[in-house]
């Protein structure tokens, strides 16, 4: 029987590795690259044009005693808990109501998604003036009679972010709902028939045996919560501009300012550093917990 | 004192008649197997019996109560799925007790019940494990024992071994029926297969289209099918027919394309031995070869085209009449490709079918 | 239910009869029963709550300057006027242009079409091949993508500026086409990726084994099957282009700016007083495409998302 | 020739103003296509240093002059006007002169004052007062003791849009107006910490103080809302550039009998001199460069110069216009700037960053209360100290 | 002059070792059947050998060409699924077609070949309908089509029948076999099902965690399994296992907690008669009952515990040496459960095996 040479292994599945490259270059280049691009000119004093004047930390250090930037991180932190638990809760609850083989599914859907389908522009501008005092609710429950009646989240530096997690919750709800309605639609047949016949109440069984069943959906859904948290820029422009004064800024934004309005880029990347950082530390346990446990089981 | 009676159910899923005034009295103590091909209905009717759909029309009685409205949970049954559904977040005990900790029994009446459980399936030292870290024998066993806890007198069982392999399958099936001699209470087991089927049932109901075809003990159904349907779902590797005319008069026979099967030793339903285009029916196991061949009423030269050998015993296929036709001989019978051979049957042992509706002549 | 009990071992005909008259056919269900009073109920006020923005968007478009300031912003317009809606598709003014938002619709289409189509191209060739022919290295370049998902795009905004002057392309529509498809990869990567995966596998080695190679088994086998999770695709492309105003305008010139460059600028040129009317009907107009595609495909997309975004 | 040009002027008064340059440009045979992105600098200046690091610019690009650009005419990005200049003798007519010097790297000339913005003015509504049964004030002080009057009469004493850029803006106008001009200098312009912790500052902070318990029930978004409330008589008052006087005038309010304006809040009368400019990056089209030069040179002329000026509301950037058109607010800034009482603006004296650091601080501290005048000066301090 | 050959093949799944250095030659027109449980690596040789993996280490000849680095479609095999994995956009035509077009067939040969195909399948009336618009049996019929009209020597199954029913799987089972009969090329086909490997096989690889136990006819691996492993997966219902000892010497007789079985008509390996633990095993089938038990060298007396009728044949189950036994009677006996009877069974078809390795002795 004659022998045959192995190919050389570069050149198997080429089509597959050309087909790749858009995604490789996108990784490599934009993802990799830029990331490392902005953390180099983060240790330089760049104003607004790069330049490689390496100070050390003082980026850094400014960074961490501007009280913009604790604010913004403040504000992040409460915004992206608040608005997690909310559209996971309201979301979820939302499914687990459509799911229950009720009439008009199709219409309620679509009411709770179409929020999804406006910007952020949209949906900040909208919202402002709903919550604009003279205006909106606030006047409008004045005029009706109750003229102490106090309700201008936006106005109000205390609660300003509360405010902004309004829209953000009537924007990013419908695609939680959808995401947990597949999830829930996932969910073998039989696991509900078993949980009737053990005359488990549906409460329980939601709680204690579907949800924990559906962790991948909890999981896409997380991600992608926790992705447009990190982003949230748009939103509060459009909403309160970072104000009253800078209650409601958020480093997005701070980073943004930092960039174009103040003309500090190496301030900017300095923000925009630490914010890779926060997202590297929540991704790198979970994609060790994805991919490495996978490979393990 | 029927333990489960089932009268006039129907179900509807929209316009489709899944379940078509259905009757049926389980005894207490009465195994009873559901069999069917796919999308008989088995599941469905099983499920108005559980409570988890409700029926279109009709009643439904467990332990001489009227459970039609009741809810699962008080109609005093416990159910075992084909996919387990096993609670997997949730440890072997954890899933035996959560039913009971949401019926409120007191603390010690759960352990000893799961301990009671346990026992009898053999799991007990997998009470701390949960179901991903269990093999399909041992999931199915759990599932068992989460209805076994609910100390019930009636037991519904969908298809529980089919996503298991062939082994494991015969092995639970041995368990269960041990199971039913221990516990004797009533079981309601829906299969499509028939090897399950005969193993454990006292009773069989064959469901075809949602509507019950033959329900009646195994050998009778084995011996005696009420119509094609039934006599080729029922035995493995499956009966023989032979398509042809019967000749009606004082000595009926069957005639298949010329050769004449006499049907004297044949037992006539009421109609009688009426003339026309009928089926005829043998079973494998029934057609004998040989010596053995040389002592049945009818015998016959075929030609053997291909042989199949099972270990215990080999399935041989020939040409009867043109027609396909298999039996079964020992293994030790060297029998090989080419070969004719002289087979025998016995038509007192034989089925026949009307050619249209198949019915039992 | 005692009194309901059977008695079959007296064979009396009258108990029989009795139990006849027991319960029979399915469980009535009152429309009004406290279970769906509770889910309509809540179904129906968390409506009011996301149709609420949309009322009034509407209602105040349709309404004139006096009535706005005077009347609340929730009750119906007295006097119904379209003005609003004509000024803000033709005549709402940016510094001199005073052409409204027609200007930017088909900028928008422009950038939206291609952008899409490039952009789902790629990820679905991508996640294909990261589905179905895994090769060294590919976890890790997906890894990398996903992370690129949580990287605001404030932060990679000036890197791509060098990379797009670098290669030519900035200012042009073909750079910004490039730049909607860099930043919708990581998602729709792993939308499709998720999707393929979800696919039986035996289809792949069967049309391997007919001898299609990488194309054929995306272009013949692949893509007929994969419907639903185009859907959600393109609904989330079409959504996320269009809306985009960030990209739009520091990526282009204005020739090219899309639809929301107008809109903002109509909605923040304020002059006097802020025309809320022709804000609403413009922010309506704006976001009228993505809502179309939401209304008309909506079934697809939940099932697109089950298959998707579920799985994996 | 098309030339393209980006600014950030979408108001009624501004788009009227920058109708002007485009009408007569066009007269020229080239043809203005308009860049306007709207909301403020803060949108529109990212998306023009883009467009110019990115290697595609437009023909010309507003900037408030100053040292917004000097980077980018360091990096050489920045076309070099100087010939243009000498050809127009600017360095003659531009008054005063300083406006000019920000506009000179290294004594070249990089880009076009177009116009004189003062910030310091105090917008009065005269029916306001009326209303409230107060005179109109005549400086700060006044206006902060008739305050309670204004209230009790149901009005906002104090209008502020809720736009940072408008809180900073307020603040640095008390800096001048309240501690005069030299510590203004001195903290700006030298950074001198020691200026900026003395009494005089800590009396601008007091004001401060003030000026946000005045302004608390103010909610509006945008400077001209805030502009309309004093313009309807909502509010009592409003400190705001000199643009502000666009709005009254679109309003068709008329100076001295239905507003009042207070240049440096009535207490010292200066105004500064920042003002916006235009910049032409360099282009490699030698059509467009010429068409940039014609544009450049228009921008300055005495005709164009005061038709823009009119409509804009803001000063002329040549001392030899004739502006009889000009109402009482604007000749009252003339008067000043022929005095010569004027200061340079923030922008041209202290780099962009550490501007924004200072305007942050009296950001957050007119929007938190808990913030008091005696912590926000020592905060202060310390980032003057630290400027650049 | 083998047709397929599998040389030292090693496959690693990262750190896992799924395939251990494994061969493997299958001769022309050989039907060979790879049985196992699942998860032993069935699948995995046979993607090897159909070039959809790659090996870790070794080599695969088809038709004496190396083919270890070859594209599946150039290894001349053709292969069915156990999901059908028909492409469900394209018609049944389109299907069998696709594969022919890829390989740029001219227009003529395509057609000549899916007739040829359609009517040995016989499914010409399904040619236009598309996958979804036909039944699990016809699917599978299409699906073998698809392998049929690359007009390979080499056919390769993975599963074909696990997922119909029993009586189609039965049926299929025979056309498969008549198919092979017609064509004469070489088949490879992967089950667990022993029934299938028995009936179908000229040989069967018997696998266990990637390594293959035992490679025979189907006799051979029936009547003198290897191992315990193999005794037990082989066999329908399974061998009966009865731990207890051998007594060597001169007269080796094994001792089952006191019950002596003599071993003299056992043939031993070639290790000898050792003594020590070991492991019993006969099967049901060999165990007779009454009058046939009298003729057999060993006769002992047991308890009935369990009746399974299984229509053509009964299994009955009892204890001896208290451990279960069961063993097969026709059904016309009567046998029921506490009866005592009398069985006997023939140590020289029985098999031994060592307690400890499972190996045979
Ligand atoms: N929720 C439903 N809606 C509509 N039709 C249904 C529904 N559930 C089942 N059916 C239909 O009812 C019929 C009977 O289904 P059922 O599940 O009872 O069959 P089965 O006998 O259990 O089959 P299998 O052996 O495959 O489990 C099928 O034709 C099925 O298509
Ligand atoms: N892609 C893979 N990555 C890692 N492990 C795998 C992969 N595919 C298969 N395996 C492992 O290899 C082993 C053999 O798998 P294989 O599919 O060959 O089993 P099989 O004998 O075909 O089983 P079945 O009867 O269930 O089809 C299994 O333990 C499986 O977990
Ligand atoms: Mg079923
Ligand atoms: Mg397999």
């Amino acid at each position: 029987m004659e022998e045959a040479r192995r190919p050389n292994q570069l050149f198997r599945n080429l089509n597959a590795k050309f087909a790749a490259i858009p995604m490789v270059l996108t990784a490599l280049v934009v993802f990799v690259g830029g990331t490392i691009w902005t953390i180099v000119y983060s240790f330089t004093d760049s104003r607004l044009l790069p330049r490689e004047n390496f100070v050390g930390l003082a980026q850094y250090e400014r960074l961490w005693s501007s009280s913009k930037w604790l604010i913004s991180i403040q504000n992040l932190f409460i915004y992206g808990v608040c608005l997690l638990i909310f559209s996971l809760v309201i979301g979820f609850i939302l499914a687990a109501l459509l799911d229950q083989k009720i009439r008009f599914e199709n219409t309620f859907r679509t009411i709770f998604l179409y929020p999804f389908a406006l910007s952020f522009i949209v949906t900040g501008l909208v919202w402002q003036w709903i919550l604009n005092p003279q205006f909106g609710i606030e006047g409008v429950v004045r005029s009706w009679g109750w003229t102490s009646f106090s309700f201008d989240p936006l106005y109000n530096a205390d609660i300003v972010i509360y405010g902004i997690l309004i829209a953000a919750v009537w924007q990013s709800t419908g695609l939680i709902m959808c995401l947990m309605l597949a999830g829930l639609r996932g969910i073998d047949e039989d696991i509900w028939k078993a949980a009737r016949v053990d005359g488990i109440p549906m409460w329980k069984t939601y709680l204690f045996i579907v949800i924990p069943m559906m962790r991948p959906v909890f999981i896409t859904t997380l991600v992608i919560i926790a992705s447009g948290i990190v982003r949230v820029y748009d939103l509060v422009v459009a909403q309160t501009g970072g104000g009253p004064g800078i209650a409601s800024e958020v480093p997005a934004k701070y980073v943004y300012d930092a960039m174009f309005l103040s003309q500090n880029l190496g301030q900017g990347f300095a923000g925009s550093t630490m914010m890779l950082l926060s997202v590297l530390i929540v991704l790198i346990p979970w994609a060790y917990l994805e991919f490495g446990g996978k490979k393990r089981g | 004192m029927p333990s489960v009676v089932v009268r006039d159910v129907s179900l509807n899923f929209g316009s489709v008649e899944v379940l078509k005034s259905l009757n049926l009295e389980v005894g207490r103590g009465e195994f009873l197997v559901l069999l069917g091909p796919s999308g008989c209905g088995k599941s469905t009717l099983l499920n108005c019996i559980a409570g988890l759909l409700d029926v279109s029309q009709g009643q439904i009685f467990i332990n001489e109560r009227n459970v039609t409205w009741d809810e699962p949970k008080d109609r005093g049954i416990g159910m075992v799925f084909q996919s387990y559904a096993l609670y997997p977040q949730m440890t072997v005990e954890g899933n035996l007790s959560f039913g009971l900790k949401n019926a409120r029994l007191p603390k010690d009446e759960i352990a000893t019940r799961i301990a009671r459980a346990a026992e009898i399936l053999q799991i007990e030292p997998l009470l701390k494990r949960k179901p991903l870290a269990l093999s399909g024998g041992q999931r199915q066993r759990v599932a068992i024992g989460r209805a076994l806890v609910r100390d019930v007198d009636v037991f519904l069982f969908d298809e529980p071994l089919s996503n298991l392999d062939a082994k494991l399958r015969s092995e639970l099936r041995v368990e269960i029926k041990r199971l039913h001699q221990k516990l004797e209470n009533t079981m309601i087991y829906v299969t499509h297969d028939q090897i399950e089927a005969m193993t454990l049932a006292d009773r069989i109901a064959v469901m075809r289209g949602g509507i019950i075809q033959q329900l009646d003990t195994p050998q009778a159904i084995y011996s005696r099918p009420v119509n094609r349907f039934v006599a080729g779902f029922i035995g493995s590797p499956g009966m023989n027919f032979i398509e042809g005319e019967v000749v009606g008069g004082a000595a009926p026979a069957f005639d298949a394309g010329g050769i004449k099967v006499p049907l004297d030793r044949y037992e006539f339903g009421d109609g009688g031995a009426r003339g026309g285009k009928a089926v005829f029916g043998v079973r494998p196991e029934h057609v004998a070869l040989g010596d053995a061949a040389a002592a049945m009423p009818c015998q016959y030269d075929v030609e053997v085209e291909i042989v199949e050998p099972m270990g215990s015993d080999t399935l041989v296929w020939g040409k009867f009449a043109g027609q396909n036709l298999s039996f079964r001989v020992e293994t030790e019978r060297a029998v090989s490709v080419g070969d004719r051979v002289r087979i025998g049957f016995d038509p007192g042992r034989a089925s026949l079918f009307d050619a249209d509706g198949g019915e039992r002549i | 239910m005692a009194e309901l009990t059977l008695n079959y071992a007296q064979g009396d005909a009258a108990t029989r009869a009795d139990a006849l008259a027991g319960p029979a056919g399915p469980k009535p269900r009152r429309a009004l029963s406290r279970r769906n009073i509770f889910i309509y109920g809540t179904l129906i006020v968390v409506s009011m709550y996301y149709l609420l923005p949309l009322y009034v968007m509407i209602v105040t478009s349709l309404k004139g300057m006096p009535e706005i300031r005077m009347g609340n912003i929730f009750s119906p317009p007295v006097e119904i006027t379209f003005e609003p809606w004509v000024k803000a598709w033709a005549q709402a003014c940016t510094g001199l242009n005073c052409e409204g938002l027609s200007r930017g619709f088909w900028n928008s289409v422009r950038i939206t079409v291609p952008s899409v189509v490039l952009s789902i191209a790629i990820a679905s060739i991508n996640g294909y091949a990261l589905a179905n022919w895994r090769f060294k290295g590919a976890d890790i370049f997906f890894t990398i993508l996903i992370f690129g998902a949580f990287i605001p795009y404030q932060v990679m905004l000036y890197p791509i500026v060098i990379l797009l002057r670098e290669m030519g392309l900035y200012g042009g529509l073909y750079g910004l086409i490039l730049v909607h498809s860099i930043f919708g990869m990581p998602i729709l990567t792993l939308l499709f990726r998720n999707y393929f995966t979800s696919l039986p596998e035996e289809l792949f080695k069967a049309a391997r084994v007919d001898g299609a190679g990488f194309w054929g088994i995306y272009f013949k086998i692949m893509l007929p099957m994969s419907l639903p999770i185009f859907v959600v695709a393109i609904i989330l492309q079409v959504t996320g282009i269009w809306n985009d105003f960030l990209f739009g305008v520091v990526y282009t010139r204005p020739d090219y700016y899309p639809m929301t460059v107008q809109l903002n600028n109509i909605v923040n040129s304020v002059q006097g007083v802020k025309e809320y009317n022709v804000n609403m009907a413009a922010t309506l107009l704006t976001g009228l495409v993505p809502l179309v595609v939401y209304f008309v495909s909506g079934k697809l997309f939940v099932r697109g998302i089950a298959a998707g975004a579920v799985k994996g | 020739t098309d030339l393209e040009v980006t600014h950030w002027w979408t108001s009624g008064g501004e788009a009227a103003a920058v109708a002007e340059f485009a009408k007569a440009f066009d007269a020229t045979g080239h043809k203005w296509i308009d860049g306007a992105i709207a909301g403020s600098g803060g949108t529109a200046r990212p998306i023009m240093i883009s467009r110019i690091t990115g290697g595609d610019p437009m023909g010309a690009t507003q900037f408030n002059h100053g040292r917004q650009a000097e980077e980018l005419v360091e990096a050489g990005l920045m076309r070099d006007l100087t010939d243009i200049a000498e050809a127009n003798n600017w360095k003659e007519v531009v008054h005063p002169a300083s406006l000019l010097d920000s506009c000179t790297l290294d004594g070249k000339i990089y880009c076009v004052p177009v116009n004189i913005h003062s910030q310091q003015w105090l917008w009065l509504s005269h029916k306001a007062f009326e209303d409230a049964g107060v005179p109109v004030p005549t400086n700060w002080d006044e206006f902060v003791a008739a305050a309670p009057k204004l209230e009790e009469a149901g009005k906002i004493p104090l209008a502020m849009g809720q736009q940072p850029w408008q809180t900073s803006l307020a603040f640095q106008v008390l800096v001048v107006a309240l501690a005069g001009q030299d510590a203004y200098n001195k903290i700006y312009g030298d950074k001198d910490a020691e200026v900026a912790a003395s009494p005089e500052l800590a009396k601008v902070f007091e004001a401060a103080d003030q000026a946000r318990s005045m302004a608390a029930k103010s909610n509006v978004q945008d400077w001209n809302q805030a502009t309309n409330m004093v313009i309807t008589g909502q509010a009592g008052g409003q400190i705001m550039g000199d643009w502000a006087q666009g709005e009254f005038q679109v309003a068709g309010q008329v100076a001295g009998e239905d507003y009042s304006c207070l240049p440096g809040l009535g207490v010292n009368e200066v105004i500064q001199t920042g003002g916006d400019a235009f910049y032409f990056p360099v282009l490699a089209d030698e059509e467009k460069s010429a068409a940039q030069a014609d544009l450049a040179a228009l921008m300055l002329s005495p005709e164009v110069q005061v038709a823009f000026n009119l409509k804009k509301g803001s000063l002329p950037v040549r001392g030899d216009v004739d502006l009889d058109a000009a109402n009482d607010c604007m000749k009252k800034g003339l008067d000043i700037l022929a005095k010569g009482n004027i200061i340079q603006s923030p922008d041209q004296l202290m780099s962009a960053d550490s501007l924004t650091r200072v305007n942050d601080l009296f950001v957050e501290f007119f929007n938190n209360t808990s913030i008091t005048a005696e912590d926000a000066q020592k905060r202060f301090v310390d980032i003057v100290a630290s400027a650049d």
